[in-house]
């Protein structure tokens, strides 16, 4: 786990242009929920890098990442739209959220991207360092996952990304803190100014919070009853960090910040990006009130 | 001015503004290059000066209106309505005052009204590369060598450069003054030899800012503004001409009118976006903040229109603007989910969230960031001291880095 | 109104222990719906300050001020209890909220609290420069308003309360200021320092929007459709500028601010007691958005 | 220590703690003066240094255990579940291990273990009415007179000086040496002639802080501290000592569990207060610090125990806990509504949301305020420069002020 975290937090750390965090959550849905054939089918290839898998969730019409109104399974095939999925054009593989039938379950289902009845189109987003697509399936083949759980998947995904996010913003206090002991103005550099030591002794203080939680998710990720709170309290707490450090990052660079002459503004663009995909902050502000609700005893 | 009279000139500008305005937006001409953009810009101008509204506060004798300051607010305010092209605002703000101040009667006589029509605009070189917050930090220098000055340095964040005809240039003639002392002001004609003009990418894809170098660009002695050495107090005495500017509440971005919209628009998990406590918490404290902001700036008309200074509150308002659009911007990409990446290259910042986000952070630092805004606000408003200034007095050279 | 708003916020400047708005906002009640014989036995008495009136909203099990389970109107008579009266111990007489019989309809009615038919006991609160007491009624006479509208009384308390939060809110700031030019630390006015200064204006920032809606809502007081939407804000900015200035103040004062050495504790104590005391933020929060939403064109 | 051996010292702690904390509680003793309250806490302390809990980590010489620090913060943090009286924390944490550091032989065989015990207490005498975050601007003065020093002045915040039988002493010797240069360091007997204390009504009602007078006190130079002119060195380096502490994560209010509660069972209009986007808000924030800080802690434990220096992030808890704390009791407040400002004078501050706003500003200020704290992160931390410092090096009586 440790060795995990230290790759997913350089991931973020240079803003790569991957679904790292996705594809590893991928990867465990296959191990947990995978029959032989599909683990003897996808497992390897995907686990090496050989061949990429997009995770595709959100759906028009809503912004829960949980949304399955649009896609349906049906005698092992799915119709319906996803939106904004990262990564697909990339990708030959997509774990998809489904719909089954007219039930109200939802499962996921590997299906080929190349396929002709799955329609990739590209769309403009503010983050230009990964591709995003909206995927349309008619009648596409869907290789079903039977015991498959939506939201623990989303959650798994939720956990390693904000690993990522963790990665990013300690990247912009370092950019932060070394531009702060470099750049001069009224005649001493800007690191003694306590308006910027303050911003980012809060900065720094945000991501160590969020450390804290990303650590507890991470450590409870196969326990039966910490993952719904913890993973929730990792991505809300991680989502916030980046989010300050990233707009403050650039504050702190001042115009210089406002071109693409520095770097701040990729990991401005993304901070946003990735606070997005797996579902906005409200939604695991929500999930964590639910959870915390139930749970008799946490480790609080 | 009476009550009276502003609303009768407010009634007047609406009209002609509903009569003339549209014909100049998106809707009407559609896609437009930069340099169609700029002409369009440019005709827009003429158009206003022709009415007597390109120039409402200048002299008569330059083609202006000789109109009292709160009805060039009015004016501002009511185009705000209107999404015209906007490209004169710093060259008659600055600028050309400037010249009516510190030029020749010839060169008044030559540039004035060229400008105000809209014929010539001017451009403002002032920051650099390692002077921002800080101005007077600058390092451009200028050397005397007979009736002219010899100019070399750099400027940055310069907009507009690429369609300027003049800009004023605040450079350091001596580095053995302390450095707000070293500092005089010309105006330069930027097609002058040696001068370069390079566009800056911003973090948002349209290019108004850049990078304008000198290479010995020799200029005439007649055309300083001010003594030598009074370069940085002519800027700051400029700057407080007709200080009181008008800008949207929304921070030109989209209003809380329009993110209440969205909310009603969309449901997270099939729950209205309207129920969802961090909208509601925006919604709320954009609304309140637009209030107060509008309640403050209908009092400073009001006192500019009966000769008074407005209130130190108006001071809040770029502060208070600039951090609002950042975060209902942010919090209405939240509402849409997945999709809230997705970005209309060709939207307006005012009529796309994701737009006014990805502009956000340059109105956090354009024209004084946070940071100086509130040192600003507790020095000039509630009389706390100035921070501790170790370069006061040093001469420029021995100031390291 | 510009005399009105001045008595207010020097009323709140100096902590008064009076509740001044809620008095006048009663006042304005009896103008606006009492019959001529409820005026000719009410109005002068209490305009003139010979008698004292308290508005008697909150009750037992629910934060709403508009709240009127518990107190029944029946016949003349009222029976049932209300909670944390201001002011109800100096005054002889109460502006009670009332429901009618067994409708959902509720209006305010004026009661003699010198009568055996209610009883008043003192709570202790957090601010003990006011007496607060619990009342209950036991078939007391009852004097109806008939046409009474509690929100709107409500709403008015609100808006001249906002005025008495605004005076101490400046009160806060001036105190702050002159002591942050007055305390030294590390060699020079802890007023040079910026994370002082950046306070200060933050403080002076929210009270000058709290003061523009303060402004809108005095003006648009008779205006039919401004004051739901305008009253609310006014209350609204008013809490949260009161709250930030009364708390950082006593941050700025560091652990003078902490005794009773300085009055800093007077208005930290007052600014909740006010925030609290006619339907906490929330309750206003949400007013704001029913209102906001239902307005098709409101002054913003 | 092993993971093993710490979780096997935690369930000792426990269960001894579950045999006599419960007879020291309000609960068992019901309402106690304050005398009574005083005379409990001694109690208490002998009861826990009988069993070994009482002085874990001081040495065995003088009834100590010897212990690992980390069983103290075990011991610490299991303790934090009763509602023990707590008097002795100032007195173990600082000014009695400086006597084992500076005192003579002599001194310690005296003193120590009487302290140890809880048949006396230490206070320290630090802060001043012009010296509080800036401890080095102290004024009280001390002057060599034989043998002996004579002291004169104010000390300010001094916790349970109403108790003390000793202190530790920071003081001025010499004006004309830089503030920091001029200080030592003594221990005074509090019963000494000159000596009044006064105690301070504090925001919130108990009388826990003084002033203390000295009225010309005279001292033996046997009671020095480290060298003449070492005060502040010695102040800072005993500082260090076990800086590592247990605090409650809920700063010791209410929990966020005890708000879920609240939440839970209160209504406005009629809804849950469940569904107040505040509440919610505040629920999730506060939660989430709990966990992180939780986390860090934990993480801090572990390595203490493995004799290693624990992570520079613990540095963030005093400021987060003291904020959360105050924002939670304000939050659970407008829950309740125009009740909210009840008050039960006798309910302790981790029993009562509006107890533990009361004492809330002092948590902000005692022990480094939140700024001085983030100027510490900035500094220690992340290693940005120091403040400007006009005071460095200038001389005391040439500071004005």
């Amino acid at each position: 786990m440790d060795e995990l975290a230290a790759v997913l937090t350089e991931t973020g750390a240079v803003a790569a242009p991957l679904a790292f965090a996705q594809s590893y959550a991928i990867c465990r849905a296959l191990e947990r929920w995978g029959s032989p054939d599909q683990k003897d089918r996808y497992v390897e290839s995907l686990a090496s890098g050989e061949q990429r898998c997009a995770l595709a969730l959100s759906e028009p019409g809503d912004s829960s990442p949980l949304a399955t109104g649009s896609v349906i399974y049906k005698d092992g095939l799915i119709s319906g739209r996803k939106k904004a999925v990262p990564c697909a054009l990339e990708s030959r593989l997509a774990m998809v959220s489904v719909r089954m039938g007219d039930s109200l379950q939802s499962r996921l289902a590997l299906v080929d991207l190349d396929a002709d009845s799955c329609r990739l189109t590209r769309i403009n987003t503010i983050d230009a360092t990964r591709r995003v697509a909206n995927i349309e399936f008619e009648n596409a083949d869907a290789d079903l996952l039977e015991e498959s759980d939506v939201l623990r998947t989303v959650s798994e995904a939720a956990t390693f990304t904000a690993l990522e996010q963790l990665g990013a913003a300690r990247e912009c206090l370092q950019m932060s803190v070394n531009y702060a002991l470099e750049r001069k103005a009224f005649g001493q550099v800007i690191g003694k100014f306590q308006a910027i030591k303050h911003k980012l002794a809060d900065m720094y203080a945000n991501i160590e919070i969020a450390g804290g939680n990303a650590a507890v998710a991470l450590d409870r990720l196969d326990d039966r009853a910490g993952w719904p709170l913890h993973s929730a309290c990792a991505r809300y707490s991680a989502i916030q960090a980046l989010e300050f450090a990233a707009t403050e990052t650039i504050q702190v660079h001042g115009a210089m910040g406002c071109t693409w002459e520095s770097n701040c503004h990729l990991f401005y663009r993304r901070s946003r990006a990735l606070a997005l995909e797996l579902g906005a902050v409200d939604f695991w502000s929500q999930r964590i009130i639910h959870e915390f609700g139930k749970s008799a005893e946490v480790a609080v | 001015m009476s009550a009276f009279d502003t609303e009768v000139y407010r009634k007047q500008a609406r009209d002609w503004l509903e009569e003339y305005a549209p014909a100049f937006s998106k809707a009407a001409t559609g896609e437009r290059t930069a340099d169609e953009d700029f002409a369009l810009g440019q005709k827009w101008q003429k158009t206003k000066f022709k009415a007597g509204y390109g120039a409402i506060t200048f002299p008569k004798e330059y083609g202006g209106s000789e109109g009292h300051v709160v009805e060039k607010l009015i004016f501002a305010e009511e185009e705000l309505r209107f999404d015209t092209p906007q490209y004169f605002n710093t060259s008659l703000g600055m600028p050309v005052p400037m010249l009516i101040r510190y030029g020749t009667e010839e060169q008044k006589r030559a540039l004035v009204t060229p400008a105000l029509r809209g014929d010539q605009l001017w451009c403002q070189l002032f920051s650099e590369p390692n002077a921002g917050s800080d101005l007077a930090a600058l390092r451009m220098r200028a050397r005397r060598e007979g009736d002219s000055w010899i100019l070399s340095g750099q400027k940055l964040w310069t907009t507009w450069a690429q369609y300027a005809d003049y800009g004023i240039v605040l450079v350091r003639h001596d580095d053995s003054l302390p450095k707000h002392k070293g500092l005089t002001m010309f105006f330069v004609d930027m097609r002058a030899p040696g001068i370069t003009v390079r566009p800056v990418r911003p973090l948002h894809g349209q290019t108004s800012i850049n990078e304008v170098f000198f290479d010995d660009v020799r200029v005439p002695d007649i055309q300083r503004m001010g003594e030598v050495g009074a370069g940085f107090r002519v800027a700051l005495e400029t700057l407080m001409i007709e200080r009181y500017t008008v800008s949207d509440v929304s921070g030109y971005g989209p209003s809380v009118r329009d993110f209440m919209q969205l909310a009603r628009s969309v449901t997270c998990g099939g729950v209205s976006a309207l129920e969802n406590p961090a909208a509601r918490q925006v919604i709320v404290d954009t609304l309140v903040q637009d209030v107060g902001l509008n309640e403050i700036h209908a009092r400073a008309l009001q006192s500019i229109a009966e000769g008074k200074e407005p209130g130190p509150e108006g001071s809040i308002r770029k502060l208070v603007v600039s951090g609002k659009r950042q975060r209902l911007a942010a919090a209405a990409m939240d509402l849409m989910g997945a999709d809230g990446v997705a970005i209309d290259p060709a939207a307006e910042m005012n009529e796309s969230f994701q737009a006014s986000w990805i502009r956000a952070p340059a109105g956090r630092v354009a024209g004084g960031t946070d940071e100086i805004l509130k040192n600003t606000i507790a020095e000039r408003v509630l009389g706390l001291p100035q921070d501790y200034r170790p370069d006061k007095g040093v001469p420029y050279r021995e100031l390291e880095g």
